[in-house]
């Protein structure tokens, strides 16, 4: 009978549309199972809100130290409800035209949510789909760890990015990107920040390069961290909440953030009664992406690894392909670019030294400094990029990009071609880059370790 | 513009309808594709042993060093 | 006797330096002859301090319009000399750098106005130095117009960058990239700007697409401009200039800012009595910067064709390496990657449709507006980026980039490598970029050129 589809997608994220849009334009029949709103929590709740908050944080530090430009401005405060109306404003846009797209590309959006009832079957209030492929994109949600219980003044992500008022005082759980991100904004609105990391440094899955350069910025940025502490318990009032470290150590705020991470959206949707192995909650799957069982394959953050949206995107294309029988290349995971939005912005793309000295043995790097850089200069941000090459020899290829200062995350693209296209630093040295630009400085890095430093010394 | 609807399919192998002009073609690089052309070497003639079997610049030398000396081998 | 160099050059600025500190890497003993400041045009008088205002001009921009961020910030003036101690220090710093590499090198700065007097021989108040190689970098000056004499009211971008004070009202003659660049300061500063312009459009180098999209924002910004109107004469009191047009109109003005071109530093430095040769003051050469004469080669804006920073780069780095030996690849001129940093900035590199229509025939195009483009609509800039494909067929590659918007000139190292490696939409489609940043629409065009758009129409 009628409902039953070349394609049915469970979640409507980054990774399920993704997927969709690619099997429509294919010429196939696409399903689209979503509860709540299309565009998932990249859209809603996470990349797109953060990010605008980013940037209003990024106004107010501009317009408060105005004068060491020569700019005679000045910041009387934050107006959070004026922050989430524009914040809600480039929501509300983004998602009226995925709306469109929805429709534009003929994806039946069905709207509910949706079960596996067997392997080319989801069932939606009741009524059932066939798929002759099914592709599981149900996201993640903001885990927290045990003991600790969300609600009131503790909260996550989700919470956060609809404060109605800038806390004078807030700890953050987690130094990873979220957390390092939400404690860059709050910091510009000019709260007293402080983040807890169990693990020895803020942002750990960066080369510990990038690291070190961002705890040094936080520093002097005034942003507290407490590296290679455990958070033992939180208690909280009315007033205020405490956590207790296990240093003994107590802070007192009016909020804890808990960003410890996303856990797989994977409980109760009939996954594993149907045959698809569960991986503490996460969907493993071969490098096609396919779960091993029937015609289910898995995108987004329930398929173990990066939990970025265009990572979503490239595996829900990826996926849309291999069903057309396209024959997609396999993606590289660590050609996945990578950006934390925080003030400054930290961007990679392939391995850090460590993980290219595992595969290589030695290896080269070369740092090079945006204190050489005239652009960055003139926006008086300090940083640096690092770079890793496979091996010592002429003809070995850029294995890993590693970024630190204002905007750098924006030259990540650039980044990925390198590391994607394995090119080696001639390659890139050869084509002078714009001057003055920050991009530039990418460019003088691959001439200092082509071994013709420019603006460097040697 | 979508395409129409292909929903009578064939059952639970994977679809073909679409642009498959990929299908087959080896996966490379600008950079290898530039190589290769330079050193006149036939990608379609490669296996890779890149990532995903993709075809890296060492493929391309290789291939390109052994018909060199296959030819400097035959004159 | 000693004064013999493996290479004299003639002029220390970003085609002259860069040539010294490669050759001098490739173990050659280099002589750089300068009149002036090591730096030259670029770091004293030309992208340096312009970048500066134009960072200045970014700021007081963000802070007059913070309120639609929610950020509660204003604006009461300009500071004029703290703008121009910030940019006087940005300068300061980076000269010192600089001066510092040319010591690193062991480069030989001879300070002083060189001259040609052999075709191996440079003279410098009354020594002689010998050079088994010569390379002509002498940069270039503020041109005008015949009848409109310079001084009082009447200034070009060297009296322009020191201004102690914003203009109430100015004129700007000439729409190419230093006159929209200094039209964007004062507009941001409080100015009224008026450009004239003799071409049809604004930046009238770039692809129409750009220039017709940069007037329409300039219209937004209430930039006036009047294209393809060309100015008949000046005259000045001490209260004021007046500019008449062909039209007849008359604008009154407290400056105006000659902006139309810049000539090549040739008279009198002794190029045509040893043989070169000049054509309208320019040095022309072969592909490889030889000038036809002897060991003499010539880099940076005395050579025909771009006056960029980074093309005088390339170019000393290429004659260093071709001096050395080392058989450097052609440089391909429209490789070099242009930008204009006027607000929003304009960036380019490869062939415009016009121009690949010539060269192929039939070609493909594809545009993407920064209204899909999440990270823009958080900057709230709007913009495009448009692709032209070198033909129809799959396999013609991506040969122009061009782009518009808030910051995208530092989207232009991405764009530089596709478009020297000669990458296919498909190559750069198959990468899906980071979200949600800028670079992001660089990613979204491939995609869409290749046929399998994201976040776009088809
Ligand atoms: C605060 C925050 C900031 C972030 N910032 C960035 C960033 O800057 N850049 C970046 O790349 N990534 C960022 N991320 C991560 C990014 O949001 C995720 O990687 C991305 O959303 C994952 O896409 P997905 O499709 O796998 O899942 P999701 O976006 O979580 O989408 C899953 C969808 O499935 C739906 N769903 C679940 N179960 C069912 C069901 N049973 N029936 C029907 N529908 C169902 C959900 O409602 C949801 O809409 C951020 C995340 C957070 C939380
Ligand atoms: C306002 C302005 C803004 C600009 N912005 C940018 C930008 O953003 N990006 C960009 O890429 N380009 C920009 N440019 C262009 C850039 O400055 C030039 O392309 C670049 O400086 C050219 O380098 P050059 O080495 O050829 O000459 P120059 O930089 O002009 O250097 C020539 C040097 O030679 C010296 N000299 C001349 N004659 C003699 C002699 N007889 N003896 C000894 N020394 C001598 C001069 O003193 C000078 O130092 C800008 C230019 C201007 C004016």
């Amino acid at each position: 009978m009628s409902d039953t589809y070349d394609v049915i997608i469970l979640g409507a994220g980054s990774g399920g549309y993704a997927c969709a849009f690619r099997a429509a334009e294919l010429g196939l029949s696409v399903a689209l199972v979503e509860k709540d709103k299309v565009g998932g929590t990249c859209l809603h709740r996470g990349c797109i809100p953060t990010k605008a908050l980013l940037h209003a944080a990024e106004v107010a530090d501009s317009a408060r130290e105005g004068e060491q430009f020569g700019v005679k401005s000045s910041l009387s405060g934050i107006d959070m409800s004026g922050v989430n109306s524009y914040k809600d404003n480039v929501v509300a846009r983004l998602y009226k035209g995925l709306q469109g797209l929805v429709k534009a590309n003929k994806v039946t959006l069905i709207e509910g949510a949706g079960k596996l009832v067997g392997q080319d079957t989801v069932e939606v209030d009741g009524q059932r789909y066939q798929g002759r492929n099914i592709v599981l994109a149900s996201g993640s949600y903001s885990k927290t760890l045990p003991g600790l219980e969300l609600g009131g003044r503790v909260l996550t992500s989700t919470e956060a990015i609809n404060l109605d008022y800038v806390p004078d005082r807030v700890v953050v759980l987690g130094g990873g990107v979220i957390g390092v991100e939400f404690a860059s904004v709050w910091k510009s609105f000019g709260s007293e920040v402080t983040i807890v990391e169990a693990l020895p440094h803020l942002v750990p899955n960066e080369d510990e390069f990038l690291s070190k350069q961002l705890e040094r910025q936080f520093r002097k940025r005034k942003i507290a961290f407490k590296t290679g502490t455990k958070f033992t318990g939180v208690s909280q009032t009315a007033d205020s909440v405490t956590i207790s470290l296990e240093t003994g150590e107590q802070i007192e705020a009016d909020l804890l953030l808990v960003a410890v991470g996303r856990g797989p959206n994977t409980a109760d949707l009939g996954y594993e009664e149907n045959g698809v192995t569960l991986d503490r909650g996460f969907v493993p799957t071969n490098d096609r992406l396919h779960t091993g069982v029937g015609n289910i394959y898995a995108v987004g953050d329930i398929v173990p690894g990066l939990q970025l949206a265009h990572r979503g995107f490239q595996q829900g294309i990826f996926v849309a392909e291999e069903i057309a029988g396209l024959h997609p290349p396999v993606i590289d995971e660590k050609g996945i670019p990578r950006v934390t939005y925080c003030e400054p912005e930290v961007a990679s793309v392939g391995l850090t030294e460590a993980q290219a000295k595992e595969l290589y043995g030695d290896v080269q790097t070369m740092t090079y400094d945006l204190a050489g850089n005239g652009k960055s200069q003139i926006l008086k941000t300090a940083g640096a990029i690092k770079l890793v090459k496979g091996g010592t020899a002429d003809d070995a290829p850029v294995v890993g990009v590693h970024m630190i200062g204002s905007r750098m995350g924006e030259q990540v693209g650039e980044a990925q071609l390198i590391y994607n296209w394995e090119a080696l630093p001639a390659d890139v040295a050869n084509l002078v880059h714009a001057h003055p630009t920050q991009n530039e400085a990418l460019g003088e890095a691959h001439l200092a370790l082509a071994g013709k430093p420019l603006h460097s010394h040697s | 513009q979508p395409r129409e609807d292909t929903s009578q399919g064939n059952g639970a192998s994977a679809p073909s309808t679409g642009g498959t002009t990929e299908t087959g073609s080896p996966y490379v690089t600008p950079l290898v594709r530039k190589l290769a052309a330079e050193r006149g070497v036939d990608l379609s003639s490669l296996t890779g042993t890149g990532v995903g079997g993709r075809i890296r610049k060492q493929d391309v030398v290789k291939a390109a060093d052994e018909q060199d000396a296959a030819a400097s081998a035959a004159s």
